[in-house]
């Protein structure tokens, strides 16, 4: 096994995947498992291109499907970090914290009386 | 040699990728990826994929790393009182995270050396749409409605992100206001490097109907210099009730849209170009898309609405 | 008719266009809707739904009456450059249930939804503004993702699809702007961008070994080797996580018991089961001979462990929106179930017969009824202003055709004849795996127990009646309508049911559906009325109440731990345990040296 | 020729490399976005060394580009730090 340039960075892009999986999963903070999604989006797309790298002919360069793909891919992940940024600031705004843990009552508060008398606001209104 | 300078590239990526994912400091991890975004365009320079290290250095890096600074820097006082795994859960969940990475890339070293079909493919086909640049006719013929799609996620995006605005400050103009600067280095910045930018957005767009660019990253540029002019205080964002910013956003999707369905009429398929005019019609398209791009990716760093007062 | 086959004629010349209709329709509606913005956008954004609906029908048509699935190459260009639209029968289904939620939900929402006056001035006109700009081309786009979920026949574009489908979908969440909806999506956004990631990873291996993601050129293509295997339980790890497969529904209830009833209803009715039509593509057109019986029994398990969990916790819960919320939990468990009831032990392989028709029925009844089931509870919450069951009671009084709506899709979902549920299940047995419908048999009843428990209270007789919503409730009756007739639908030409295997509704069909509802009416008595303000005893038959709250007060604790499980499921750390674990579990069945489970099936379908 | 540009190329990153290390453990943000600054003049000299030694001059662009970001990236940490 020749350690090519495409094994090496599909190696990269594979530890990349573990650890932004890693990230998403363990790091507490709602902004780093954004940025944690990130690293294991630009993970996968790394070993996207040592694909591409691997089905290179003589003469044509790599693959461009996969390029394609990735180009796609990396917009995707923007707009959901700019979508992510924006509902957590937004909470923050409103509640003072960007914890995502349910509120402590909601569950026991279900089986009695349930302050939802405003989640109909979008209905009501 | 190369062999070296690729395996500590890569070390170096995964160096800073741990010490994003690690670090308690938001600003600190953030600015360990925007590094990380950096190297990773080296590394695509490496695999051959310039249209893709240009995208990774402008989104992956730039415009992510924007708008991760400008809310790490928000969010700096925000209580951390999270459900936080506990140790042995930590070990368990990294063990098993290492479980992964391991396994992908065990099939990255057994990846096979497939045939070329499709760069073989891909260049035969080129002729059809007069477009020298491989990954701009994926992106633009051959699977364009997957750019399609995606120009459509930015635009739900960025509805999505406006939705987020206080009732009071629906229709205002979007994100908060920076005062005009007092005349000074930042200003001259903010006035001398647009019209760079501009010119090599145009350049992007140009050169990627044969060689790696496009709009999407011209795009990109131009979106950098908008949020650079807002930022210095030298203009600010139209109110989002404007109807022609509205316009603006929609134009590229529009045009992509309708271009594709005049395809049927024109060209016997959704999304088929007529072959005589087809780069024509592309580069029309992708000029339209240019500037929709460029307002909404500004657009989506810029944030919602949340000034409760018109600006004056 | 001329009319029909003219427009037909006039979309054969070009290149048979229709399939991809559904899906640039509403995304230039969407754009249209957004730049014109206030009433007329809206208007706009109607007319293209109505646009979309017509074509899905006609789409509809043409496959029924055609051999083959109709398909489009866009741009001319072919797999494995291109990529194609593919509408087959299960396509056809998916399309034309979605149309019926989607048009139900726009009628629902020109009430709420509809933008204010121009002149208009107030703080409340602002936010209706704001909240009308973005539901419309939201609504649009989301229709236009569900369909390119099901059309797409390649492995990215269905990626793309499905990403648009969330984007769309999570602002809907959260348009109120309160802290507890805000939470609840980013819970959502952000697991369901973590079973994205693991989504892509898959595809990644699979177009390095086979240099395609064209579901037709795989399906000759793949291999059960290592690699793929490894590649299909990443997909199928991460698209679970995405469709809120229980025991990884921690964002589900709150988001969809939080968000104003009409998004929920087509949250809860298309957007959470959009990740299971990409399983279906997978698995059955995709690599049908790489599943295992290992694999089918996981998914089973899987499935089933949803319907419980999500059933047990639905019947205790006291808040209206909340119990539908469980029960799509349960719902998306029901699905699951096709896995094993598809596999033919024989050739080693999913088919695509009878019990796939059983599953895309269960699909389309779930998605009608749940639809349904939402706009009936916000119209009977919006009118009592809280949905808390205890301070619903006798809210169906005000809102009949509400009542008769969930009364419908109670008998829909419970397995009534003609209803969908029903005939899904009459397709199921017809698979002989009776150990899977049995159990589907026991899920019907805990819905019947949890809807009735709820629709006791609302039809309970109450003072202050009000004045009457009357009209209010008619989109939530169409849709219930739907699916509680479903079982009559002529499907055969879209579904792959045997000649004349189509089941009909006789006395003894109706009288088999008895039992379940007779246990869902016991459950319902046992666990109704979440305990509260019921009329004191009367002295004479106090040991009788007495017994009676014994057993009640019994039959609670034994179910309680249900509600303990899945508040510890709803943990972020919890699910990512469960994530990392299912995906271990996957790949383990996968493989084909795992110990064949066939043993222990026959024996627990002998018990059964 | 190509073997000398590769050989800077190899140079500029570990330099960059080491001043890296020792910036991000810097106490300050400046510190921090020094880093960036850092390997943003670094990678573009880099990125022109390998692009010129394999004979792409699209890599030109990407440096470009990169230059432009990078330029970008310092101006809206002064701006965002000094007025947020």
């Amino acid at each position: 096994m020749i350690l090519d340039v495409a094994a090496v960075f599909g190696l990269a892009g594979a530890g990349a995947v573990g650890l932004g999986l890693f990230g998403m999963l363990a790091n507490p903070r709602p902004l780093q498992k954004v940025l944690a999604f990130n690293l294991m989006g630009s993970g996968a797309f790394l070993m996207f291109g040592a694909v591409a790298r691997r089905a290179a002919a003589p003469g044509l360069g790599p693959d461009p499907v996969p390029h394609a793909m990735v180009i796609t891919g990396l917009v995707v992940s923007f707009a959901a970090t700019a979508l992510i940024v924006g509902l957590l600031l937004r909470l923050h705004a409103v509640s003072g914290s960007t914890s995502l843990k349910p509120q402590p009552g909601p569950r026991r508060a279900a089986r009695s009386t349930p302050a939802s008398k405003t989640s109909e606001r979008g209905d009501a209104a | 040699m190369t062999a070296w300078f690729d395996v500590g590239l890569a070390l170096m990526a995964l160096g800073l990728a741990w010490r994003a994912i690690a670090t308690r400091r938001a600003f600190d991890s953030t600015v360990a990826f925007v590094i990380y975004g950096l190297v990773l365009t080296i590394a695509w320079v490496r695999l051959g994929a310039y249209d893709v290290a240009l995208t990774e250095a402008a989104v992956g890096s730039g415009l992510t790393g924007a708008l991760l600074l400008g809310a790490a820097h928000r969010l700096e006082r925000a209580p951390a009182d999270e459900d936080r795994p506990s140790a042995p859960l930590r070990a368990l969940l990294a063990v098993a995270c290492a479980g992964v990475a391991l396994g992908l890339g065990a099939v990255v070293l057994a990846l096979p050396q497939v045939e070329p079909l499709q760069a073989v493919a891909a260049a035969s086909a080129a002729e059809a749409t007069g477009l020298l640049n491989p990954v701009n006719n994926v992106l633009m013929a051959f699977r364009a409605i997957d750019t399609v799609l995606e120009k459509m996620v930015l635009f739900a995006a960025l509805v999505g992100v406006w939705s987020l605005a206080p009732d009071a400050a629906w229709g205002r103009r979007p994100g908060r206001r920076f005062p005009p600067a007092a005349e000074g280095p930042l200003t001259l910045f903010a006035r001398v490097l647009p019209p760079v930018g501009v010119l090599i957005a145009a350049h992007l767009l140009w050169v990627g109907a044969d060689a790696p660019g496009g709009a999407f990253q011209g795009a990109t540029i131009l979106a950098a210099m908008i949020l650079l002019v807002r930022l210095a205080g030298l203009a600010d964002a139209p109110p989002v009730s404007s109807r022609a910013l509205r316009l603006l956003i929609v134009l590229g999707p529009a045009a992509f849209l309708g271009v594709g369905m005049a395809g049927v009429v024109l060209a016997g398929a959704p999304f088929a170009y007529p072959a005589a005019h087809a780069k024509a019609i592309i580069l029309v398209v992708e000029f339209a898309m240019l500037v929709s791009v460029a307002a909404t990716l500004a657009l989506l760093v810029v944030g919602p609405p949340e000034r409760a007062q018109a600006a004056p | 008719m001329i009319g029909l086959e003219g427009l037909l004629a006039s979309f054969g010349a070009g290149g048979s266009a229709l399939p991809a209709l559904p899906v640039t329709l509403p995304l230039i509606g969407a754009a249209l809707a957004f730049a014109v913005g206030g009433r007329a956008g809206a208007m706009l954004a109607l007319v293209a739904h109505a646009a979309t609906v017509l074509a899905t029908g006609v789409l509809i048509v043409v496959v029924a009456t055609a051999d083959a699935p109709v398909s489009v190459a866009l741009g001319g260009w072919h797999p494995p450059l291109g990529i194609a639209l593919r509408a087959d029968g299960f396509a056809a289904a998916v399309l034309g249930v979605a149309a019926a939620v989607l048009t139900a939900v726009a009628a629902q929402a020109t009430g709420a939804f509809w933008p204010p006056a121009r002149r208009a001035r107030l703080r409340a006109a602002r936010g209706r503004r704001r909240v009308s700009a973005a539901f419309w081309p939201l609504l649009l786009m989301l229709s236009a993702a569900m369909a390119t979920l099901v059309l797409a026949a390649d492995l990215f574009t269905l990626h793309v699809a499905i990403e648009l489908l969330t984007f769309a979908a999570a602002p809907l969440l959260c348009l109120d702007g309160r802290a507890d909806t805000l939470k609840a999506t980013l819970r959502y956004v952000l697991f369901a961008l973590l079973g994205s990631m693991l989504y892509v990873a898959g595809i990644v291996i699979l177009y390095g070994f086979y240099g395609t993601l064209d579901l037709a050129l795989l399906s000759v293509a793949v291999e059960g080797d290592w690699p793929t295997v490894a590649a299909l339980g990443l997909m199928t790890a991460g698209l679970a996580a995405k469709t809120a497969l229980a025991p990884l529904h921690l964002w589900l209830p709150p988001a969809h018991a939080g968000a104003p009833a009409v998004v929920s209803a087509v949250l809860s009715g298309l957007v959470a089961k959009g990740g299971f039509v990409v399983l279906v593509r997978i698995w059955f057109d995709m690599a049908p001979g790489v599943a295992t019986e290992a694999f089918v029994a996981l998914m089973g398990a899987l499935g089933l462990t949803a319907v419980a969990l999500g059933s047990l916790v639905a019947l205790q819960q006291s808040s209206l929106k909340r119990m539908i919320a469980y029960s799509t939990v349960a719902q998306i468990g029901y699905l699951f179930v096709l896995f094993p009831l598809a596999f033919d032990p024989e050739a080693q392989k999913l088919t695509a017969g009878a019990a796939l028709a059983g599953g895309a029925l269960q699909f389309m009844t779930h998605a009608s009824a749940k639809a349904a089931l939402f706009l009936a509870a916000g119209v009977l919450v919006e009118r009592a202003g809280a949905d808390a069951l205890a301070r619903l009671r006798g809210a169906g009084r005000r809102a009949p055709l509400a009542a008769l709506a969930m009364g419908l899709a109670l008998l829909a979902l419970a397995g009534a004849p003609p209803g969908g549920g029903w005939a899904a299940k009459a397709l199921g047995a017809a698979a002989q795996q009776s150990f899977w419908s049995d159990a589907l048999t026991a899920a019907g009843a805990l819905t019947a127990g949890y809807l009735g428990a709820a629709l006791v209270v609302l039809l309970q007789r109450c003072d202050d009646v009000g004045s009457p919503l009357l009209w209010r409730g008619a989109p939530a009756l169409a849709l219930a309508a739907l699916a509680s007739g479903l079982g009559l639908a002529p499907l055969a030409g879209l579904l792959p049911m045997a000649a004349g295997a189509a089941p009909t509704p006789d006395v003894a069909e109706a009288l088999a559906a008895l039992p379940p509802l007779a246990v869902g009416a016991a459950l319902a008595l046992i666990f109704g009325e979440a305990g509260e303000a019921r009329p004191r005893p009367r002295a004479r038959g106090a040991l009788i109440a007495r017994a009676v709250d014994a057993l009640r007060g019994a039959a609670r604790r034994v179910v309680a731990p249900a509600l303990a499980l899945d508040a510890g499921l709803a943990r972020w750390s919890a699910a990512s345990v469960v994530l990392l674990a299912m995906l271990a579990a996957l790949l383990a069945s996968l493989s084909p040296s795992f110990p064949s489970p066939a043993a222990t099936i026959a024996a627990l379908s002998a018990l059964g | 020729m190509a073997a000398l540009m590769i050989w800077a190329a190899v140079a500029i990153a570990a330099i960059v490399a080491v001043g890296l290390v020792r910036v991000l453990c810097g106490p300050t943000r400046a510190d921090s976005m020094m880093a960036a600054q850092l390997i943003g003049t670094g990678g573009i000299a880099v990125l022109l060394l390998i692009g010129v030694a394999a004979g792409a001059p699209a890599v030109v662009d990407v440096a470009l580009a990169l230059a432009l970001l990078s330029a970008f990236a310092g101006v809206g940490f002064v701006l965002g730090g000094a007025r947020r």
